[in-house]
């Protein structure tokens, strides 16, 4: 098992490697003095950061630490009490989901959280929502502009498919299908949004060696072939310090490390906090 | 001559080759449908006229990166539209293609490269470009390598590595630039050019570039084509190696001569499901697709409920009785017909359906014999299914059934324009107008098979029958004969022993022997469904294999070929004594097969020499024998079993009185 | 699964498949019977056709109509429109072109027929509830709202609390509380009429279907304080409303319900709090009527008898049911007299024998029947050929006819009718007859 | 004002008559997620077969047990054959159900029993109280008292059921968490049974009192559509809701009823009495939008 | 079985994404509608007409009017039967108060009437769910109901309350025989169960799924709540609105508010589960199913028992005709919760597959 988890990690370095091509550019995002509680409860306290254009950002840290919450705040789902959120120029605070969506902002959630009824190639056309512009009407008929629509998106839709290679279940049902796939589905229809930012909840939980090392392949190549924005929680620490330029750790709501992933991993609080009790 | 593209005139004589066919399709029939390819869910059309242009481009752009007259173009990949028009476009530019098998390792792929002074090449995909690149290191001549699918490809930067899409920009150019300069490349090609060079893996030796003619290919083609009623409607499900001659011949050479489409599966794990959509009018196979086929026929009817079942046992025994008299046109009584009627509603009709086979006119199937079960089962269905014989060296065609002359036991009479001499020894020798013109750089092969008028030794050993059809034994080298002087053929046992769905692979010995014992490989789908339904659990094949149920299970069929051979007076002496159950499946990655899943039964000989001896050693009940195995990934492992050798009951034969 | 499916689809197809076979038998009369024997008025349905099937049966044991022997079937409604549609076009199917008049005792059920039974010729019969306007032959021509409407009857218990208070009603304060529906609103009119003939106040309360908790109305009884309250209940809501009343202490002699709200199935229920409340009704209960002696006599000694629970038998409801026995045994009988006897009579040849019913004094006398209903002359000006009321009492066990019939503000109502049904033929495009003509 | 009172009282009243039946949805519910609109179908039930063992002669007490009996032997029967087979499907599939289980039950009652209005009598008038009317001219209905002092007794005796027992102990921990009480070993089917032996007993109980107040009868089974708003104000989990619920329901649609259509008929002309029927579901609906989870029920995050 | 799918390849999306991609069905569907409006016309019987087929598919419209909204959209609610009132009365009173206007734009403002009420009571949905949301939704069926009865101004001051749908008339043309109402509904139901079908594989049905799967999910892909919620229950209720107004003109003729009962409301939801949540299929197969076992029943119970020798009365067979409603409810929940027209998906994938078993 260690074995295969070095030689995972390896051939996870080598793809990294291969990507070193790419570009990352200016702060789209900016998070400043978040604050967020939950009828006192507080999850998250004071927390900055910001993401580059291209990077692979990572938030980590131990469980409770706020890292699902701080994602649900950048696109909308919880509205922060204090601080403000700046994303491509624009600030907010608090945003309903579905327009932060519209601003290019999608994500995948901890427990999958696709549509179970529809199908794999239903639920990516669902993704490409803030891209269709026609309505009720248009779609009574069966016919014209609508439809038009329809097909035109299908083309992208499948694209995506080809993409993540989820050619043979295209017309299942979600339900029906084993976790592994179902994730990387999810993935798929936060990439039929075409999103400037893509927010994954630890995409790789739950899944064995072979799965995370398609899955670490495709959010690189997401990154590089698409030059999507990438924040990601992960608990794979392994996988995080390959993967992301930078990373942010959170505990207790609080942030307490923030860097390149070396100059994360020698951080003492965050050895304290996080690496230390696991390692 | 005015300028080209304007003047679209039908030149005088008929197209001659590939190049000029395609105009003429895209003249004629311009939109029409050339190929298809499952890719983003549906089908993706070309017309023949979007095809000639895709052509084109590719032509010109490999001419732009100094492709010339008589270079070789190596084209490695699954069955795809671009490949194919690669190889149009090597022709189109007087260029002889050179297909390769997409499963050979690159050690495989060096050889050929080396040998046929490869200088281009075009890949499918990254994996494919992987292996070239390797295969770089040992032949430098390889100084472009082109690929078809740009998915992973963003950071190679070797040197020589051009997409296809850029390739064809770059062709495109070259139209705008040199608007006559195709067709003036195409003018200068004939009929007699070499037109493709088609490496035949052989069941020995090293392999040898068959070099066809433009005129082999096309005149062959339109022959079996004019046979068998062949039109621009007919559909084909191209899924056979490129590299094999077949599919040249079914998806190139007969789909120019009759502008036929061409359809392309999306990968080759979903060839059935493919096959299934497409429902191909036009279709081949080789044995084994039909033997596994029936098997999971049988297989999952087996899973069906009771009535079901019944229903279709009944109906298969009524088809098996009157469906190939029928397809064969011959007097059926009413009651017959409604009863085959019936089944045709209930059973037949919507089998055909679920396994593809709809809407084929014509069904072929060639390279080994076919059990009569399997060939009489398609038949009764009322598909039209028949055996043809052939060989890359003669462009397929030899032998073919004509309708209603359809035989199991027999490959047909000679093909449209071919001739056919059985040697003194036995062998089958043929000549006409799709014999090749000589294998590349190999002029002594080349006078060793191919006789100076024109005779080809195919290497078989057969006879005509009274009916005037070729009946194959075995390869005329294999033939040979028991220490009793009696024959002993080992295909003709082994194939008796493969019809069997149990029964996957057999390797029978007994050429200067005192008798015949055989190797068997169970088939693990066929015999772990069985086992399942007794609930016997087993941990894989070796675990399976070594059952004593299954021991029962195989020796079984064993003693029913035995039995069947003892009918046959020639044949009787020829019964299996003793055989065992192989630990392995033979495998083409461990050399056991070729590529075509053809035994090598020499280096079989050689590498379980010691289970041989232990079969011929009464004494012993079993074998102990460690194996090396290659998995798919590339890694070896060893394999150790105690093999259980056990003897099987022989019949007296059936005429011969015999000392009790 | 699927077989069973399969064999429910089979089935249903056979079962279906019989339908729509004519009675054409000879000698027959065919009676299609709406009835509801289950669902919320499953009870008062089970006294109602018990009543009227034992009459046809005791009309067969008498030898028939002139030999014309009564057959029926029963469709189970449920007191549901569109199952009574449903059950009226299979039975319909089944009567052919000689079908008895139907008796849908819903007046939802009658609102949705009447339509469909012009079309088909079939006499609709709604005595006692239904479509009042349809009193306009003229505009109804198969319609019959015979003995008496809604409004008729409202007017004639104005005129009896008329009686009770030395002729004048001035100053009184009357609550009408009422089933929130048409068969409680149809009334209104009429009765807003009265009370600015009359003077009296007249304070409206309606209950909501289905009734059966009414605290806030009979609260604000206790608020209003009316002299009396006339009710207009069906079901569930008559003993709710008696009990209400006795929780608030109302009077139940100063509450006169309508004859849907003065059976035993009402005041049973309601125990001791029934006692003394008063009600309307157009036939009496108990089996001193000859003629319902001589059922129990005759049907139920051979064992013949519908009712389950023959306690029933001689109740209001029950003596209802055999009341619409005898109008439509009777209009049979007098279409046999015209079209010809012992023969089985169109729906058409009885439609113009109800609208030409004469039943006097000295028929019903010949039928047992006296007192049992009022004496009935229908025209086709007139459908209703009644609107005669008697007001009983409950006295803790059973009903006690308190009056002799009292007939309702005849002028007052019918040129409402009149006005109403000028108004449909208006909407539906129908010319309405010429009643000088029809005869 | 006395009349407002009166108004005030009779509706608080009644309004416990809607919590008795509001009760037995909430234990089913509590304990095992299903929403059982056969409740009202089971009150009539309850209430059919005590009238029905009487008339067959025998004595009131004693019907009442065997009716008991009866509702604890439909409890179970609906657990085993029905609700048992649906562990696992949606809340909205097992809703059907309990509809299905209310024509069942709507079949049943009356083939058993016939379907004949019968009364039953507890003994106790329905009467005003005399000298509450006499001194301050209000009515207050001494069963409707007597019925209060019911429903309050059976509150107290299922809240020491609840508090008291051990299988008391057992529900609460199964309503809390169905995963916790599995693993401390409760069989959570003889748990679902026992709660509708218990939904049975509150069904009877409704029964005897909503029968001998309006007669037993088909309209019972409507009793149910009185309980929903009650329900949804008072939340579906919670017993304390259920009753605060009733009395707000009860109070607040009989002074509806009284003040609200002169208002109306003010306004519009016309009368508009008979707003009983929906005034609860407005109500109701009004105070959803305000508090979502009902006025006791447990607020529910989304967790993503 | 009869399915001979092999050749039937897709060459473009459009193909790929029809309504019935599988020839078969197409010629099946076809010969079915052929059938319906000119095979059905020729043998059936007045009976057929008006008291199966014509409910048959007024109740399937408001099925997929009540489909679109609980099966598709996953917001449960007890409250159809009051937007088909609304529908009904909506639809009379245009007839009634405007002069020369077309029954077929009465009908079709009856439904847009009922949309603007849906959306109204759709309102709530927004911030509660699940039962809470069905129990408001009752408020509709309830307060709906009385305000039909209580302004009298709605069915043109009739002293009954009960309104007599006017005539129907297109182009000079009466719809006044069964045969003819009967070939004016289907026309409508056709054309708009083609409609709900085309909604449910576009955006929109789309939306609405993603809203019943999972709702926080559908928000943050950017479906806005609100418009897809109150969406669903315009749409629902233009249905059920078209659907009474159909229920009042072609099948009953004259209708009161009391008709539109809770009853009626569950009846529909009925053929909803039975058939099928979250189909079209579903909602004709539920349709015909809770239409027609009542009737089943009354036709074979009495037969049957009286051939047996039982001594059942009418009432009985009533009460046995509940409980076995009751059961089969029950039964269909346990054995087939996706409802008949999974069923038939099954079968379908059987047919497909046959011979083989999976």
């Amino acid at each position: 098992m260690t074995m295969k988890l070095n030689e995972f990690q390896q051939s996870v370095g080598d793809a990294v490697a291969e990507t070193a091509g790419r570009k990352i550019g200016d702060v789209i995002l900016s998070l400043e003095h978040i604050s967020l509680a939950f009828g006192g409860v507080k999850a998250l306290t004071d927390i900055s950061f910001d993401v580059r254009e291209g990077e692979i950002r990572a938030i980590i840290g131990p469980n409770g630490a706020g890292k699902s919450s701080m994602l649900n705040v950048i696109n909308g789902v919880y509205h922060p009490q204090q601080g403000r959120i700046v994303f491509h120029g624009t600030e907010r605070r608090a945003m309903e989901p579905h327009k932060a969506a519209r601003q290019g902002i999608a994500r995948t959630f901890q427990n999958i959280a696709l549509f179970k009824g529809m199908s794999v190639l239903d639920n990516l056309m669902t993704g490409r929502v803030t891209k269709m512009h026609h309505g009720l009407l248009t779609h009574l008929l069966g016919f014209g502009p609508g439809r038009r629509e329809e097909l035109a998106h299908r083309q992208k839709v499948e694209e995506v498919i080809d993409f993540l290679e989820i050619q043979h279940i295209r017309k299942t049902p979600v339900g029906r299908l084993p976790y592994g796939l179902q994730k990387r589905v999810e993935l798929g229809r936060a990439l039929a949004a075409e999103p400037s930012l893509l927010l994954l909840d630890e995409p790789m939980a739950g899944m064995n060696v072979e799965e995370k090392e398609d899955m670490c392949r495709f959010i690189l190549d997401v990154n590089d072939q698409m030059g999507t924005t990438i924040v990601l929680i992960e608990h794979d620490m392994g996988v995080v310090m390959d993967i992301s330029d930078r990373v942010v750790v959170l505990d207790y709501g609080k942030k307490i490390g923030d860097g390149v992933p070396d100059d994360v991993k020698a951080n003492p609080d965050v050895i304290k906090a996080y690496l230390g009790a696991g390692h | 001559m005015p300028e080209s593209g304007l003047s679209r005139q039908a030149p005088g004589p008929a197209p001659d080759t590939f190049p000029r066919l395609l105009a003429e399709h895209a003249r004629i029939r311009g939109e029409r449908p050339a190929v298809r390819e499952k890719e983003f869910g549906i089908w993706q059309t070309y017309t023949w006229a979007e095809a000639a242009e895709q052509v084109r481009a590719i032509a010109c752009g490999l001419a732009e990166i100094g492709f010339k007259r008589g270079d070789r173009l190596a084209i490695i990949g699954d069955n795809r539209p671009r490949l194919y028009w690669s190889i149009c476009a090597a022709q189109a530019l007087g260029g002889i293609p050179v297909p390769m098998y997409q499963d050979a390792v690159a050690q495989e792929m060096a050889f050929v490269m080396a040998d046929a002074e490869i200088r281009f090449a075009i890949a499918e995909d990254q994996e494919q470009v992987d292996k070239l690149l390797d295969v770089r290191n040992t032949v430098p001549a390889l100084a472009h390598i082109l690929y078809d699918d740009p998915r992973g490809m963003r950071h190679y930067a070797q040197a020589g590595l051009l997409s296809l899409d850029a390739l064809q920009a770059r062709g495109l150019e070259r139209v705008m630039r040199e608007p006559g300069f195709y067709d003036a490349e195409v003018a200068q090609g004939s009929g007699a050019d070499v037109a493709i060079m088609l490496y035949t893996s052989g069941t020995t030796g090293t392999p040898k570039g068959v070099m066809l003619s433009h005129a082999n290919l096309l005149v062959t083609a339109k022959n079996a084509a004019d046979f068998d009623g062949l039109t621009e409607r007919d559909e084909i499900l191209s899924y056979l190696p490129m590299a094999w001659v077949g599919d040249n011949i079914f998806s190139c050479a007969q789909a120019y001569v009759t502008g036929f489409c061409i359809n392309c599966p999306e990968s080759s794990e979903t060839v059935m499901t493919d096959l299934r959509e497409i429902g191909p009018t036009y279709y081949f196979a080789p044995p084994r697709v039909f033997e596994n086929l029936l098997t999971s026929v049988m297989i999952r009817m087996e899973d069906a409920g009771a009535i079901k079942r019944r229903l279709f046992h009944h109906f298969m025994t009524v088809a098996k009785r009157v469906g190939p008299k029928i397809l064969d046109g011959e007097t059926v009584s009413l009651l017959d017909r409604l009863h085959y009627g019936l089944g045709q509603l209930l059973v037949y009709g919507p089998l055909r359906n679920v396994l593809g086979f709809s809407r084929v006119r014509v069904g072929y199937t060639a390279g080994e014999a076919i059990g009569p079960e399997i060939f009489s089962f398609y038949r009764s269905l009322g598909i039209n299914l028949k055996q043809l014989y052939g060989q890359t060296e003669g462009c397929v065609f030899i032998c073919m059934q004509p309708h209603n002359e359809v035989f199991a036991d027999t490959v047909g009479p000679p093909a449209p324009g071919v001739e056919i001499r059985i040697a003194d020894n036995g062998e089958v020798l043929y000549r006409g107008p799709g014999v090749f013109q000589a294998y590349f750089k190999n002029p002594e092969s080349t006078a060793s098979t191919k006789t100076p008028e024109g005779w080809v030794h195919t290497g078989d050993a057969g006879y005509f029958d009274a009916r005037g059809h070729l009946k194959i034994i075995d390869r005329a080298k294999d033939v040979g004969r028991l220490t009793d002087g009696n024959l002993f053929a080992p295909k003709y046992i082994e194939n008796k022993l493969k019809f069997f769905p149990n029964i996957k692979e057999a390797v029978a010995f007994g050429d200067g022997r005192g008798q015949v014992c055989a190797f068997i490989n169970i088939d693990i789908s066929a015999v772990g469904n069985w086992a399942e339904r007794r609930n016997l659990a087993y941990a894989g094949y070796t675990d399976l294999a070594g059952r004593p149920e299954v021991y029962a299970l195989i020796r079984d069929c064993v003693e029913q070929v035995n039995a069947d051979l003892a009918a046959d007076e020639k044949m009787a002496a020829c019964q299996i004594h003793r055989f065992l159950i192989l630990h392995k499946e033979l495998d083409a990655d461990d050399g056991e097969l070729t590529r075509t899943r053809k035994v090598r039964r020499r280096f079989i000989e050689e590498k379980y020499g010691t289970l041989i001896e232990a079969l011929y050693d009464e004494t012993k009940t079993s074998c102990y024998i460690e194996t090396q195995v290659k998995y798919e990934d590339g890694r070896s492992g060893l394999i150790a079993a105690d093999l259980r050798i056990e003897s099987a009951r022989v019949f007296p034969a059936a005429v011969t009185q015999r000392a009790a | 699964m699927k077989r069973i499916a399969l064999a429910v689809a089979a089935a249903a197809t056979l079962a279906l498949g019989s339908i729509g076979t004519a009675h054409a038998q000879a000698k027959e009369q065919f009676f299609p019977i709406l009835s509801y024997r289950v669902g919320p008025y499953g009870a008062n349905g089970q006294s109602l056709f018990g009543g009227m099937i034992d009459y046809l049966q005791y009309v067969n044991m008498k030898g028939g109509v002139n030999g014309v022997m009564m057959t029926w079937e029963e469709c189970e409604t449920e007191y549901n429109n569109a199952k009574g549609v449903e059950c009226y076009e299979r039975l319909k199917g089944k009567a052919g072109a000689n079908s008895a008049p139907v008796f849908p005792l819903s007046t939802g059920i009658s609102y949705a027929l009447v339509d469909k039974s012009a079309a088909d010729k079939i006499p609709l019969a709604m005595v006692g509830y239904g479509r009042t306007d349809a009193v306009d032959g003229s505009v109804f021509p198969y319609a019959f709202t015979m003995v008496g409407t809604y409004q008729m009857q409202a007017t004639a218990i104005v005129k009896y609390l008329k009686d009770q208070n030395k002729g004048s009603l001035a100053g009184k304060k009357i609550a009408y509380m009422y089933h929130d529906s048409a068969y409680g609103k149809e009334p209104i009119v009429a009765l807003e009429a009265e009370a600015r003939v009359n003077k009296f106040e007249l304070v409206q309360i309606p209950v909501a279907h289905p009734g059966n908790e009414q605290g806030a109305q009979w609260l604000k009884v206790r608020q209003e304080r009316p002299d009396y309250v006339i009710f207009w209940g069906w079901g569930v809501m008559n003993q709710t409303a008696l009990k209400a009343a006795q929780k608030v202490g109302f009077p139940r002699d100063k509450i006169i319900g309508s004859w849907w709200a003065g059976s035993e199935e009402d005041t049973v229920p309601a125990g001791e709090a029934a006692k003394g409340y008063m009600s309307a009704t157009w036939n009496v209960a108990g089996k001193d009527v000859p003629l319902v002696a001589d059922i129990e006599k005759v049907v139920y000694g051979a064992g013949k008898g519908n009712l389950s629970d023959k306690a029933k038998l001689g109740s209001v409801l029950y003596n209802r049911g055999v009341s619409y026995g005898i109008l439509a045994v009777e209009a049979i009988r007098k279409a046999q007299e015209k079209y010809g006897k012992g023969k089985t009579m169109s729906g058409e040849q009885i439609a113009w024998a109800m609208e030409n019913l004469d039943l006097n004094d000295a028929k019903l006398k010949a039928l047992g029947a006296t007192g049992l209903l009022p004496p009935i002359k229908t025209s086709c000006e007139d459908h209703e050929g009644s609107g005669k009321i008697k007001l009983q009492q409950w006295d803790g066990t059973k009903w006690v006819v308190k009056t002799d019939w009292i007939d309702g503000n005849r002028q007052l109502v019918h040129p409402l009718f009149k006005a109403s049904a000028a108004q449909f033929a208006k909407d539906k495009g129908i010319t309405p007859r010429d009643c000088k003509k029809a005869m | 004002m006395q009349f407002f009172f009166e108004a005030l009282i009779g509706g608080l009243l009644s309004g416990v008559m809607y919590s008795l039946v509001a009760l037995g949805f909430v234990l089913i519910y509590k304990a095992s997620g299903v929403f059982n609109f056969a409740q009202g179908a089971m009150v009539f039930f309850a209430a059919l077969s005590v009238v029905g063992f009487a008339g067959k002669g025998v004595p009131l007490p004693l019907a009442i047990v065997l009716a008991f009996g009866a509702m604890v032997l439909l409890g179970l029967a609906t657990e085993r054959f029905v609700l048992r087979k649906l562990v696992g499907q949606p809340p909205i599939s097992l809703f059907m159900a309990t509809i299905g289980l209310t024509f069942f039950i709507e079949g049943l009652a009356p083939m058993l029993w016939g379907d004949a209005v019968q009364a039953i009598d507890l003994g106790i008038q329905d009467e005003p109280i005399p000298w509450l009317l006499e001194r301050f001219d209000i009515v207050v209905s001494r069963f409707d008292l007597v019925a209060s002092g019911i429903a309050a007794a059976l509150v107290v005796v299922l809240a020491i059921f609840f508090q008291k027992t051990r299988i008391g102990r057992a529900l609460r921990a199964v309503a809390d968490d169905h995963q916790a009480a599995l693993s401390i070993g409760i069989p959570l089917e003889r748990i679902w049974a026992i709660v509708w032996a218990v939904a049975g007993f509150v069904a009877l109980v409704a029964g005897l009192l909503w029968g001998s107040r309006n007669g037993v009868q088909f309209a019972l089974t409507f009793t149910a559509l009185k309980a929903l708003p009650v329900l949804v104000l008072g939340g579906f989990d919670s017993v304390a809701g259920a009753i605060v619920g009733g009395l707000i329901i009860g109070a607040s649609e009989k002074l509806a009823e009284i003040y609200l259509p002169p208002l109306m008929q003010a306004g519009f002309g016309g009368n508009f009495g008979g707003i009983e029927g929906w005034f609860p579901y407005v109500l109701a609906l009004l105070f959803l939008l305000v508090r979502p989870e009902g006025l006791f029920g447990e607020k529910h995050i989304d967790r993503v | 079985m009869l399915y001979r799918e092999a050749g039937q390849f897709k060459a473009s999306f459009a193909e790929d994404m029809q309504i019935f991609p599988i020839r078969q069905d197409r010629i099946a569907i076809g010969l079915l509608l052929a059938f319906a409006f000119l095979g059905v016309p020729l043998f059936a019987s007045e009976y057929w007409f008006s008291a199966i087929l014509i409910p048959f598919l007024i109740f399937a419209l408001a099925a997929i009017g009540l489909n679109i909204l609980t099966g598709y959209c996953g917001q449960l609610s007890l409250g159809t039967a009051a937007f088909m009132a609304v529908g009904a009365y909506a639809a009379y009173n245009f007839q009634l108060r405007v002069e020369g206007i077309p029954i077929l734009v009465s009908f079709v403002l009856a439904g847009f009437t009922a949309a603007a009420v849906g959306v109204l009571f759709g309102l709530p949905s927004l911030r509660i769910k699940g039962f809470y949301l069905a129990v408001a939704t009752l408020a509709a069926q309830f307060f709906i109901v009385w305000v039909l009865t209580k302004f009298p101004w709605l069915s043109n001051n009739s002293s009954s309350g009960v309104i007599s749908a006017q005539k129907i008339q297109i182009l000079g043309f009466g719809f006044d025989t069964p045969v003819s109402k009967y070939l004016l509904v289907l026309g409508i139901v056709v054309v708009m169960a083609l409609a709900a079908k085309n909604l449910a594989r576009s955006g929109t049905g789309r939306a609405w799924m993603a809203v019943r799967d999972m709702d926080v999910a559908a928000q943050v892909i950017g479906i806005p709540l609100m418009q897809t919620k109150l969406t669903a229950f315009a749409v629902s209720s233009f249905y059920s609105g078209v659907a009474g107004a159909l229920y009042a003109f072609c099948y009953l003729g004259s209708v009161e508010p009391d008709g539109f009962n809770l009853d009626l409301s569950f009846r529909i939801l009925f053929m909803v589960i039975i058939g099928g949540v979250g189909t079209v299929l579903g909602s004709f197969l539920g349709a015909a199913f809770i239409l027609l076992l009542p009737i089943f029943l009354d036709n074979t119970l009495l037969p049957t028992a009286h051939a047996l020798g039982l001594p059942f009365s009418n009432a009985t067979v009533s009460h046995i005709q509940f409980m076995l409603f009751g059961a089969l409810i029950m039964f269909f929940l346990i054995v087939e919760p996706h409802g008949l027209a999974r069923l038939w998906q099954i079968t379908k994938e059987k047919l497909r597959l046959w011979p083989f078993p999976h």
